[in-house]
């Protein structure tokens, strides 16, 4: 039977969920009987329930604070998680390793058992799997803010069923975005019915009375994406969670560095978002944006990385976003230390403080930008609904299919890869070659436009040399990667 | 044309520093086999005895290379290709480590040349041709 | 005889020269002999002179970076300025230490000597006028960039003899803003008369085909500045300089805070400061501004104090300013190691490189703080100038005896110190309580207003104890210092 | 009432701590006598002697204290105000040095007092109360 958009039935659920369960042998835990996850649930106090405490920041217009981070030891993760709520975190997330992200449990067992023994983490994230529903209890019980799994799985049933039966009550992670980015050869027609359980999972809860968030994952690769693109997949997420029943969604956005674009993608993002989920009947969803500081390569020098981090707090904190992303200065060497980690949540916060009572302003140039990516992301969704004969999922499955949409840099082989993007003169990121990206020719003439500007600026051919001098260009210390500065 | 082999090692998907790589050692004229993100030894060893590669370029960014490059040069003496050229490079452990014993692990691995982060494909350029050959 | 805006001639300007150089035994260096002088200056190349690379840098709509730094002990310093450069600095300064600044040049003799002996530093900067020319000859000839003397001395003459004639091609400095901010008991008569001789010194170098660069000292006591105040005295320092003949002028301002608020400063700051030169005659300088990272109070945690810079930095070069002057970790402290100055630069230079394509969009609410400024800067300077009866120099003098210009915190007894500034709801530097200040009355009403919101917001009596909170606030990470935030 | 001096010693013209002490100081019901920056010992050791204040609160921020407050106790007792309490406080050193060290010289210089950088006023309160008695 061909999948569908459609909320599974309490038997399909049921009957799927058994099967998930068997997956792992901490899957057998009685801590996963639905009745016991759901009193255990309802313990949790309003100031560690994510959407409890997401509302709170709208209502008071302020932006909260989230680090990344996950060590493979329970003591250790612990006692991080415990040092980034002192230094100012207002929610504390568990990346989990990059095997349980791709189920290879045996895996991450032998990386978790090593790790304990040489006393150096052998995997670069918290195998919430393999620790099962007491330790991940441990580490919520252990704390006092809202947790959240942060990964990159394209099937994270077993995750979810784990993480929130232990009183975490977010789960970040998309059909698209946990797949495409994070993946080689998962078909999306899998991820997509594997992020309708974890979302239905959360309808589920839901209907029981318990709040759990869902966030996007904005950022997706994290290169020159053009805010349309994200934006589009983040809506198009939204509805296929709202669709299982989830009611508190946190759409994403990754930094893109060009300040008024950046300011622009976040506010089209949180009012179409809302705007399409209106149009397609769920009215009662709390819509919140989360935006990531700097997700591409970082520069190595640690003071140049600390004002990347605070320039990126500065966007944030104009954009009005409900919760930011933090990074570390040790960004561009590897997984940072307990330290590293605490010193950008304060800086972070600290200019998210300092710039509380201030917005950027309307302006021609911002209005123009917004009005450019609301324009792009109807013609792709026009699009995927168009080829889905208005299934969303079926949409989605054949868009990527076609290259309808198509993500920069996706190791996906369900991901068209044709679409080259580069920077314009003023660093906005356009597109330089589409693929075959459901664009109109009104906005490909845009930003051929804008590309040709840039080239005639810099004297050379248009190309990719020019993505990729973009792709090297923050590391280095310019926005635009001019072609004098490739050997900076 | 000679022949490299490029890919990232085990559940890794950092696939943007792989397509520079492509780009740019294709342009420095050379024959590249990319085998892409989440590949295992095999795939590397299969690719280069495919090929006739003489230089196998490792990537892992992810932080689990240690774990997943243990063994390759045994591997790659057994499928008959034991002096194939073996580079790494990317953020090749977990964390900022001190890149001296880390590359020492490497070598010990079997490795012929480790390089610390941050290392642009451009910089490795000058050992490529070195070692291959003009 | 009373005091006048008018150009010294040679014969007075050599006369007064003569007492000038017996004020210190330094000052009889033959390197003084003003013919000796000018050859030396005339084999300043052009990346070492200050007013070249300003030019540069306006003509190429970038912005130039500059620490501050001096310590006492010769080798030292440069050895400090050589690390400096090493790490990005685009200006290279000499800090000169208090004494100096007082010119209590028996003191500075002595803590310079007990410097070089116990090897710690018990001078806050350089003192160069007991260096003498040679050894400020030698800094100049160590490095690679312009160099500038920056102190905040209301008598600099012999200060900037010694400088200038060892090829420092920028001094800071001015009658109003080397005095009010670093004085308790100078008249302003005396500082004038002195400035004057400064500023003659650098018109009689410009007549012999030497550019050397003046810079006014933009941030005043640092805290809580108005804008417009900052800028009337900023505006009037170009006039005073350009009648004697000064070519090159840079106009500053200390970061306040809101970022509409600045940028809309910078921008005014620019274009008054070249129509008022316009409109009195003066048609051929070239006009520059320096924004200056946050003046006043530091975080103590040193990754906040990083944020504080980057976010600066951002809103440095948004604003297009021509030069930035950086801050560092350690502002907090004491004066910075080698070390954290160059950290400081990095971080900055880093964002200003980074936002070299980007600028600040125009918006209803920048030009409306635009205009605003630029009233309030005309009602201040037109004042002056009816007080002056047309000259310039009474009209200082007068408007600050009857506190038609007044400085807030400023220690100087020549200011009448009753102006209250605080911040409104959205953090703008307003105006509390006006003493004399010459503002029409639609003014005084647009800020009472604009106060009387935040005082409504935070449901609290309009008193001192914002501006104190205000004080506090930044070094607490609050823009508005809200009562719930005294105790951080 | 009781009186308390103030003031910035040397040639030190920071006046914003100083105007925010004296209002710290007034709102919590002493006499303060501020005879604000660029203070001498004199300054300060006869309005002591003037008002029969009993604590002399000397403010130091430009980095010179070090040299300005050498021998200022000596001349309290020459004053014959040898009794009086001195305190000193703000960024009173150069540089960003180790406190504890900082401390021991000014103690050793007869300073009762010794605060470290970003010491508000308000964290002070308590000594005063303490030592003046209430
Ligand atoms: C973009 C990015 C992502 C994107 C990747 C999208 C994609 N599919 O490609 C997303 C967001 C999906 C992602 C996910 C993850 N990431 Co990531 N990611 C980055 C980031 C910011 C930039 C990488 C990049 O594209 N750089 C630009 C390219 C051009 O440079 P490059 O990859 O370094 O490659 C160049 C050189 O390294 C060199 N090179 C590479 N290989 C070789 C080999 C040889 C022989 C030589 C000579 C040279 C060489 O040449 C390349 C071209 O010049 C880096 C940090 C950084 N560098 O700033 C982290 C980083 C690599 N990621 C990291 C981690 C941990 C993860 C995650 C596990 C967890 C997470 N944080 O979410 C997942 C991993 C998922 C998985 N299974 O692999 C860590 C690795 C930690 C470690 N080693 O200790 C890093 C270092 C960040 C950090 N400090 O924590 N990531
Ligand atoms: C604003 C400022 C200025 C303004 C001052 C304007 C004015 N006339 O007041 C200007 C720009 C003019 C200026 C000039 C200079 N400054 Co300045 N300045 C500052 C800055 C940024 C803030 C000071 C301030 O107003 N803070 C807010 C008030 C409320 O706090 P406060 O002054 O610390 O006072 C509080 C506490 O310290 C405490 N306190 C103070 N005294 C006492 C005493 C006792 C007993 C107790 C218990 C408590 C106490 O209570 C006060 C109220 O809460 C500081 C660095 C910082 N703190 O971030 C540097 C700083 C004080 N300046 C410094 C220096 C070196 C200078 C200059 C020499 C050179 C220069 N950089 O240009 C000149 C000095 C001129 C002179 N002759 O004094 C250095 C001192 C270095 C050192 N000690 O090693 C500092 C620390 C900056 C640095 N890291 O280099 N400065």
């Amino acid at each position: 039977m061909e999948l569908k958009n459609k909320k599974l039935t309490e038997t399909e659920f049921l009957e799927q969920r058994e099967k998930v369960l068997k997956d792992w042998p901490t899957g057998s835990d009685p801590a996963l009987d639905l009745s016991v996850a759901i009193d255990y649930l309802k313990q949790v106090p309003e100031h560690k329930n994510f959407d409890y405490k997401l509302r709170q920041a709208k209502a008071e217009g302020i932006t909260m604070i989230q680090p990344r981070a996950g060590v493979p030891v329970l003591e250790d993760h612990i006692r991080l998680l415990r040092y980034l709520e002192e230094s100012g975190a207002d929610f504390l997330p568990s990346t989990i390793d990059s095997y349980t992200r791709q189920n290879r449990y045996s895996e991450a067992e032998k990386g978790m058992l090593e790790s304990q023994k040489i006393k150096r983490s052998l995997l670069n994230g918290f195998p919430a799997v393999n620790h099962g529903v007491g330790s991940c209890r441990q580490v919520f019980e252990s704390v006092n803010l809202p947790v959240q799994a942060r990964h990159g799985t394209p099937d994270a049933r077993l995750l979810a069923e784990i993480t929130h039966a232990a009183g975490w009550t977010s789960n970040e992670g998309g059909a698209i975005s946990y797949n495409i980015p994070y993946a080689k050869s998962v078909p999306l027609e899998a991820s997509l019915s594997h992020w309708m359980y974890c979302d239905r999972l959360v309808g589920f809860y839901e209907e029981h009375g318990i709040h759990i968030n869902r966030e996007q994952f904005g950022p997706l690769t994290g290169t020159l994406v053009p805010p349309a693109i994200s934006n589009a997949v983040a809506i198009i997420e939204a509805l296929l969670a709202a669709e299982q029943g989830v009611k508190s969604i946190t759409v994403g956005y990754g930094m893109g560095g060009n300040i008024v674009q950046d300011i622009a993608a976040i506010q089209s993002l949180h009012s179409q978002t809302e705007a399409y989920l209106h149009k397609y009947g769920y009215k009662d969803c709390n819509v919140s944006t989360v935006f990531h500081q700097w997700m591409g390569g970082f520069p190595e020098d640690e003071s140049k990385a600390m004002g990347l981090i605070a320039m990126s707090s500065t966007v944030a904190a104009l954009s009005k976003t409900t919760k930011m992303i933090t990074k570390t200065t040790h960004e561009s060497f590897g997984i940072p230390t307990m330290e590293a980690n605490g010193q950008g949540i304060k800086a972070s916060k600290y200019i998210i403080n300092l710039l509380k009572d201030q917005t950027f302003p309307d302006s021609e140039r911002l209005l123009r930008e917004r009005a450019q990516i609301e324009n792009e992301v109807d013609s792709l969704l026009k699009a995927v609904f168009a080829v889905g004969n208005g299934d969303l999922v079926q949409g989605v499955i054949k868009a990527f299919e076609q290259g309808l949409i198509d993500i920069p840099f996706a190791p996906s082989r369900y991901n068209m890869g044709k679409i080259m993007p580069a920077r314009d003169n003023e660093g906005y990121i356009r597109i330089l070659e589409f693929g075959n990206l459901a664009f109109t020719e009104d906005i490909k003439a845009f930003h051929r436009d804008k590309i040709a500007q840039r080239a005639k600026f810099e004297n050379r051919p248009i190309s990719f040399q020019l993505t990729v001098d973009d792709v090297y260009s923050v590391g280095k210390g310019r926005m635009v990667g001019r072609p004098g500065n490739r050997k900076a | 044309m000679k022949s490299i082999v490029i890919g990232v090692i085990g559940a890794d998907v950092h696939a943007v520093g792989n397509k520079i790589i492509e780009f740019t050692l294709t342009n420095a004229g050379y024959n590249v086999v990319n085998i892409g993100v989440l590949s295992s030894q095999e795939d590397f060893i299969n690719a280069a005895i495919e090929t006739d590669a003489k230089l196998i370029l490792v990537s892992s960014l992810y932080g689990h290379g240690e774990i997943d490059c243990r063994g390759m040069r045994d591997k790659c003496i057994e499928a008959g290709i034991g002096d194939v050229l073996l580079y790494v490079g990317g953020n090749i452990v977990v964390g900022k480590q001190d890149f001296n014993e880390v590359r020492e692990r490497f070598l010990a691995m079997g490795f012929n040349r480790v390089y610390p982060p941050g290392t642009s494909i451009d910089l490795a350029l000058k050992d490529i041709k070195e070692d291959l050959g003009d």
